[in-house]
C-alpha cells in the first residue's frame, strides 16, 4: 500500500492538479458549447410544452451532478477514515461548494421551468424536495467544516457526516417520494416528459458530460488552494514560492 | 538504546518508532524508550514539546502512529481493551462531576476503572485524604483542595499496572503533594509503573527511575537509569 | 435572430434559468482565484518570514 | 477477553453509563423542565399564528407535535456530551475497559428517558388544544414512542461531532433536522392516516425499521464522533 503514500501525498499531487485542471476546464467548455447548440438550436420545439423544455438541459445535469458530487465525496471520506491520506479529506472538501452550487443551480432552474409548466414555482415533487434537503446537507457538511479550527479534527468530523448524510440520502429520498404520492397522487413527476426524441437526449448527455468535467476541474483547481492554505509551512512550498518568485511567474 | 536496569526485574512497556504530530508540526518522531516494570519514567521538557501529546497518545486518547509498543514482552495494541485494562491516565482536568458527591464520584469511578467494588476500600481511601467527613457533600462544595484529593483518591483506588500521569502536581498544595508521592511510591512498590510528565519531578524515595527529555527539537535518548537524587539534579538543571 | 431570442414567448423562464447558471459559474470560477491568490500570498509571506526569521 | 465477557461489559457500561446520568439528571431537573416549558411554548404559538378554526387545528395538529418535539429533542443534545466533555470525564469513559459504545448507548438512552419519555407524557395534554381525540392521540404517542429514540440516536452523533465548539445550537439543527425527515414523515404519516381511517401498520413497521437501524448504527457512529472530538 506504499503507493498510495506517494502519490496521495498533497505535495506530489499539488502540480499534478495543476497540470490537470485546464484541460477539464477547456473539455467543460467544448462540451458545454456543443450542448447548448445542440439544446438551444438543433433540438426541435416541444410540442406540448413549447420551447419552456429547453430549461432540462441545464436542470437535469445539475441534478445529476448534485447527487453525484455527494457520492463522490462520501466515498473521500470512506477512503480518509480508513487509509487516513490527508489529500482524499481534501478532495472531499473541495467538492463540496460545487456540489452546493448545482444543487442550488438544480432547484433555480426547477423552480423556473415549474412556473411556465405548472403555474407554480415551487413543487412539492418528490425530487425536487429531496434536492433541496440535499442542499441543507451540503450546508451542514460546510458549516460543521468551517465551525472547527483544527484541520485534522474538521475533515474527521467532516467526512462522518458526510458518510451518515449518504446513507440517508435514498432513505429521505423514498420517504419523500411516499410522503408526495400520498398527498397528492401522481402528479407528473419532472422528468417524465414524454418520450425524448434521441436529439434532446443527446443534449442532455453532453451537457452532462460538461458539468462533469467542470466539476472536476473546479475541484482540482479548489485542491490546490487547500493545499496551500494547510501547508503554508512546509518547505516543499517554500521551494515551489521560491523559483517562481525568481521567475516572477505567478504560481 | 535506552538501558535498563537489569533484566531480572520484568520488561515493563516498550515503546519504538513513536510519531506525533500536532497539527502541522512534528512533535516526537522516531522516539524509543523502555520503562521497566516497577520504575518511573520522568518525562521533562519545555511546554510545547510534546509531553502531554506523548501520554494523550500512549493513553490511546489522540492518534499517533508507532511502529511497537510491547507491556510485558507481549506487542500491544493502543487502542485495544487489552491496552486500556492495563492503563490509568490522569489528565489537566478533574475527572469528577460537581452535581455527585465525593462518595458517588469515586463509585462511579471505580466501577468506570475496574477499580475494587467493596465500599470499605473507598472509605479507607476516603479517611485517608481527608474527605471521609464531607463524603456525603456535592463536590461543587468542595474547596478547590479538597477536589484535587478527591482526584488522588481516585487514583489512589486503581489497579491498573500503567500509571500515565500528565503535569499531577500542577497547582497542589504542600499536604496534596505528599499525598500524591506516597500514592505513587506505594504503586511503584506494588510494582507498578509510570510515567509522569512534569516540569518539577516528584520526590521518590527509592523507587528507580529514568528521565526522558522532550526538546522542542524532538526527544532525546532517554538518561540512563541512575539513582533519583541524581535525577532530580539533572532535571532542574536541564529545563530550559 | 429575435425570434430565436423570444423562446416561443418563454424567454424570461429560459434565459433567466441559463443567465443564472452562467452566473453561478463565473462567481464560483472567480471566487476560486481570489482564494488562490490570497492563500499564494500567504504562504510566500511565511515563506519570507521563515528565511528571514 | 471471551465473547461473553465482552457482553458483560458491554452490558455493565450500558448499565453503567443509563444509572449515572439519570442520577445527574435527577440532580438537575431544572434541565429537563426547561426542555418541557420550551415544547409547551413552540406548541401553543401555531394556533395563535395560525388562528383557532379547529378544522385547520386537527389537520397539522401531529405535525406541529411531532416538528415541536423533534425541536425540544434538539435543544437537550448539547447535556448529552458537553459537561463530561468538559470536566474530563468523558475522557476517563474512553479509558474504561467497558466498551465506550456500550457506554455510549447508555447515555443515548438517558437522554431518550429524559427527554423523549416526558415529551410523550405531555403530547395528550396538547393533543386536546388541536382537538385531536383520544384514539388520534393514542396512535400519536404510538408513533412517538417509536420515533423519538431515533431522534436521540442520531442526535448523539451529531451533539458528539460538535463537542467543544461554539455557538453548536444552529449547527446542531442544520446537520439534524435534514436527517430528522424520515421519522417526522412516516410519524405524522401514520397519524394521518389513522385519521383518514387507513391502517397505519406501513408506517409504524418503517418506523420501527429506522429505530432498529439507528439503534444498532448510531451508538458506534457517536463513539467515534466522540473520538474524533477528543483527538
Amino acid at each position: 500500500m506504499a503507493w498510495i503514500y506517494r502519490y496521495a501525498s498533497p505535495a506530489t499531487f499539488y502540480p499534478v492538479a495543476g497540470v490537470l485542471a485546464p484541460w477539464f476546464m477547456a473539455a467543460a467548455a467544448l462540451l458545454a458549447g456543443l450542448g447548448l447548440y445542440i439544446g438551444l438550436i438543433a433540438a426541435p420545439t416541444d410540442f406540448q410544452q413549447g420551447d419552456a423544455y429547453r430549461i432540462i438541459y441545464v436542470h437535469v445535469p445539475a441534478a445529476w451532478m448534485s447527487m453525484l458530487i455527494y457520492i463522490v465525496m462520501a466515498i473521500y471520506a470512506v477512503l480518509y477514515l480508513t487509509f487516513n491520506t490527508r489529500l482524499s479529506a481534501m478532495m472531499m472538501n473541495a467538492l463540496a461548494p460545487t456540489g452546493a452550487m448545482f444543487t442550488f443551480l438544480a432547484l433555480w432552474t426547477g423552480a423556473l421551468w415549474g412556473r411556465p409548466t405548472w403555474g407554480t414555482y415551487w413543487v412539492w415533487d418528490a425530487r425536487l424536495t429531496s434536492e433541496l434537503i440535499l442542499l441543507f446537507l451540503y450546508f451542514g457538511f460546510m458549516a460543521l467544516n468551517a465551525a472547527i479550527e483544527d484541520a485534522r479534527r474538521a475533515d474527521k468530523a467532516a467526512a462522518l457526516v458526510a458518510i451518515v448524510g449518504v446513507v440517508n440520502v435514498p432513505i429521505i429520498y423514498f420517504s419523500v417520494q411516499w410522503w408526495n404520492t400520498l398527498h397528492q397522487g401522481a402528479s407528473v413527476s419532472m422528468t417524465a416528459s414524454p418520450k425524448m426524441a434521441s436529439i434532446m437526449l443527446s443534449g442532455m448527455l453532453v451537457m452532462g458530460l460538461a458539468a462533469w468535467m467542470y466539476a472536476i476541474g473546479a475541484a482540482l483547481k479548489r485542491v490546490q488552494t487547500i493545499i496551500v492554505e494547510r501547508e503554508v509551512g512546509a518547505d516543499w512550498l517554500r521551494r515551489h514560492l521560491g523559483d517562481n518568485a525568481q521567475v516572477g511567474r505567478v504560481a | 538504546m535506552a538501558a535498563s536496569i537489569d533484566a531480572g526485574i520484568g520488561a515493563g512497556l516498550e515503546v519504538r518508532g513513536m510519531h506525533c504530530e500536532r497539527g502541522q508540526r512534528v512533535l516526537i518522531d522516531a522516539l524509543d524508550f523502555d520503562v521497566p516494570a516497577g520504575s518511573v519514567l520522568t518525562v521533562v521538557g519545555p511546554n510545547g514539546s510534546g509531553k502531554t501529546t506523548l501520554l494523550r497518545a500512549l493513553a490511546g486518547l489522540t492518534q499517533a502512529r508507532v511502529r511497537r509498543v510491547a507491556w510485558r514482552r507481549v506487542p500491544i495494541a493502543l487502542r485495544s481493551a487489552a491496552w486500556r485494562a492495563q492503563l490509568a491516565y490522569v489528565g489537566h482536568q478533574p475527572g469528577h462531576k460537581d452535581e455527585l458527591t465525593a462518595a458517588e464520584n469515586l463509585e462511579l469511578a471505580c466501577v468506570l476503572q475496574g477499580g475494587p467494588a467493596e465500599p470499605a476500600d473507598r472509605s479507607r481511601v476516603l479517611d485517608e485524604m481527608g474527605l471521609a467527613a464531607r463524603s456525603q457533600l456535592q463536590v461543587k462544595r468542595l474547596s478547590q483542595g479538597q477536589k484535587q484529593r478527591l482526584a488522588l483518591a481516585r487514583l489512589a483506588l486503581s489497579q491498573r499496572s500503567l500509571w500515565l500521569l500528565d503535569e499531577p502536581a500542577a497547582a497542589l498544595d504542600v499536604q496534596a503533594r505528599d499525598l500524591l508521592a506516597t500514592i505513587v511510591a506505594r504503586h511503584i512498590a506494588r510494582g507498578g509503573t509510570a510515567l509522569i510528565a512534569t516540569h518539577d519531578p516528584i520526590d521518590l524515595p527509592g523507587a528507580r527511575s529514568a528521565q526522558l527529555c522532550l526538546g522542542l527539537a524532538g526527544a532525546l535518548p532517554p538518561a540512563a537509569m541512575h539513582a533519583p537524587a541524581e535525577v532530580l539534579a539533572a532535571a532542574r538543571s536541564d529545563v530550559r | 435572430m429575435t425570434e430565436w431570442l423570444a423562446m416561443g414567448g418563454y424567454a424570461g423562464y429560459v434565459w433567466g434559468s441559463y443567465s443564472v447558471c452562467a452566473a453561478a459559474i463565473a462567481i464560483e470560477l472567480w471566487r476560486l482565484r481570489v482564494r488562490r491568490l490570497g492563500a499564494l500570498r500567504a504562504a510566500r509571506i511565511e515563506a519570507e518570514a521563515g528565511i528571514a526569521g | 477477553m471471551s465473547a461473553d465477557a465482552v457482553h458483560a461489559g458491554a452490558w455493565a457500561g450500558l448499565v453503567w453509563a443509563l444509572r449515572r446520568d439519570l442520577r445527574l439528571a435527577a440532580r438537575s431537573a431544572a434541565e429537563v423542565l426547561v426542555v418541557l416549558g420550551f415544547f409547551f411554548v413552540a406548541v401553543t404559538l401555531f394556533p395563535l399564528g395560525v388562528g383557532p378554526d379547529p378544522r385547520v387545528l386537527r389537520l397539522i395538529g401531529a405535525g406541529v407535535i411531532w416538528v415541536c418535539a423533534m425541536l425540544a429533542c434538539l435543544m437537550s443534545l448539547a447535556r448529552l456530551f458537553a459537561a463530561d466533555f468538559a470536566d474530563g470525564t468523558l475522557e476517563q469513559m474512553l479509558l474504561s475497559e467497558m466498551p465506550f459504545g456500550a457506554i455510549v448507548c447508555g447515555k443515548i438512552g438517558a437522554h431518550w428517558l429524559t427527554t423523549g419519555w416526558p415529551l410523550m407524557l405531555c403530547t395528550p395534554l396538547v393533543g386536546v388544544q388541536f382537538g385531536l381525540d383520544v384514539t388520534e392521540v393514542g396512535v400519536l404517542l404510538l408513533t412517538l414512542a417509536l420515533g423519538t429514540p431515533v431522534l436521540s440516536l442520531i442526535g448523539g452523533i451529531m451533539a458528539a461531532l460538535t463537542l467543544g465548539l461554539r455557538g453548536t445550537g444552529a449547527l446542531l439543527a442544520l446537520l439534524l433536522l435534514p436527517l430528522y425527515v424520515p421519522v417526522l414523515i412516516f410519524g405524522v404519516g401514520a397519524v394521518d392516516a389513522y385519521s383518514a381511517g387507513l391502517g397505519i401498520e406501513g408506517q409504524l413497521s418503517i418506523l420501527g425499521a429506522e429505530l432498529i437501524v439507528a439503534l444498532v448504527g448510531a451508538p458506534l457512529a457517536a463513539a467515534a464522533a466522540v473520538r474524533i472530538a477528543i483527538d
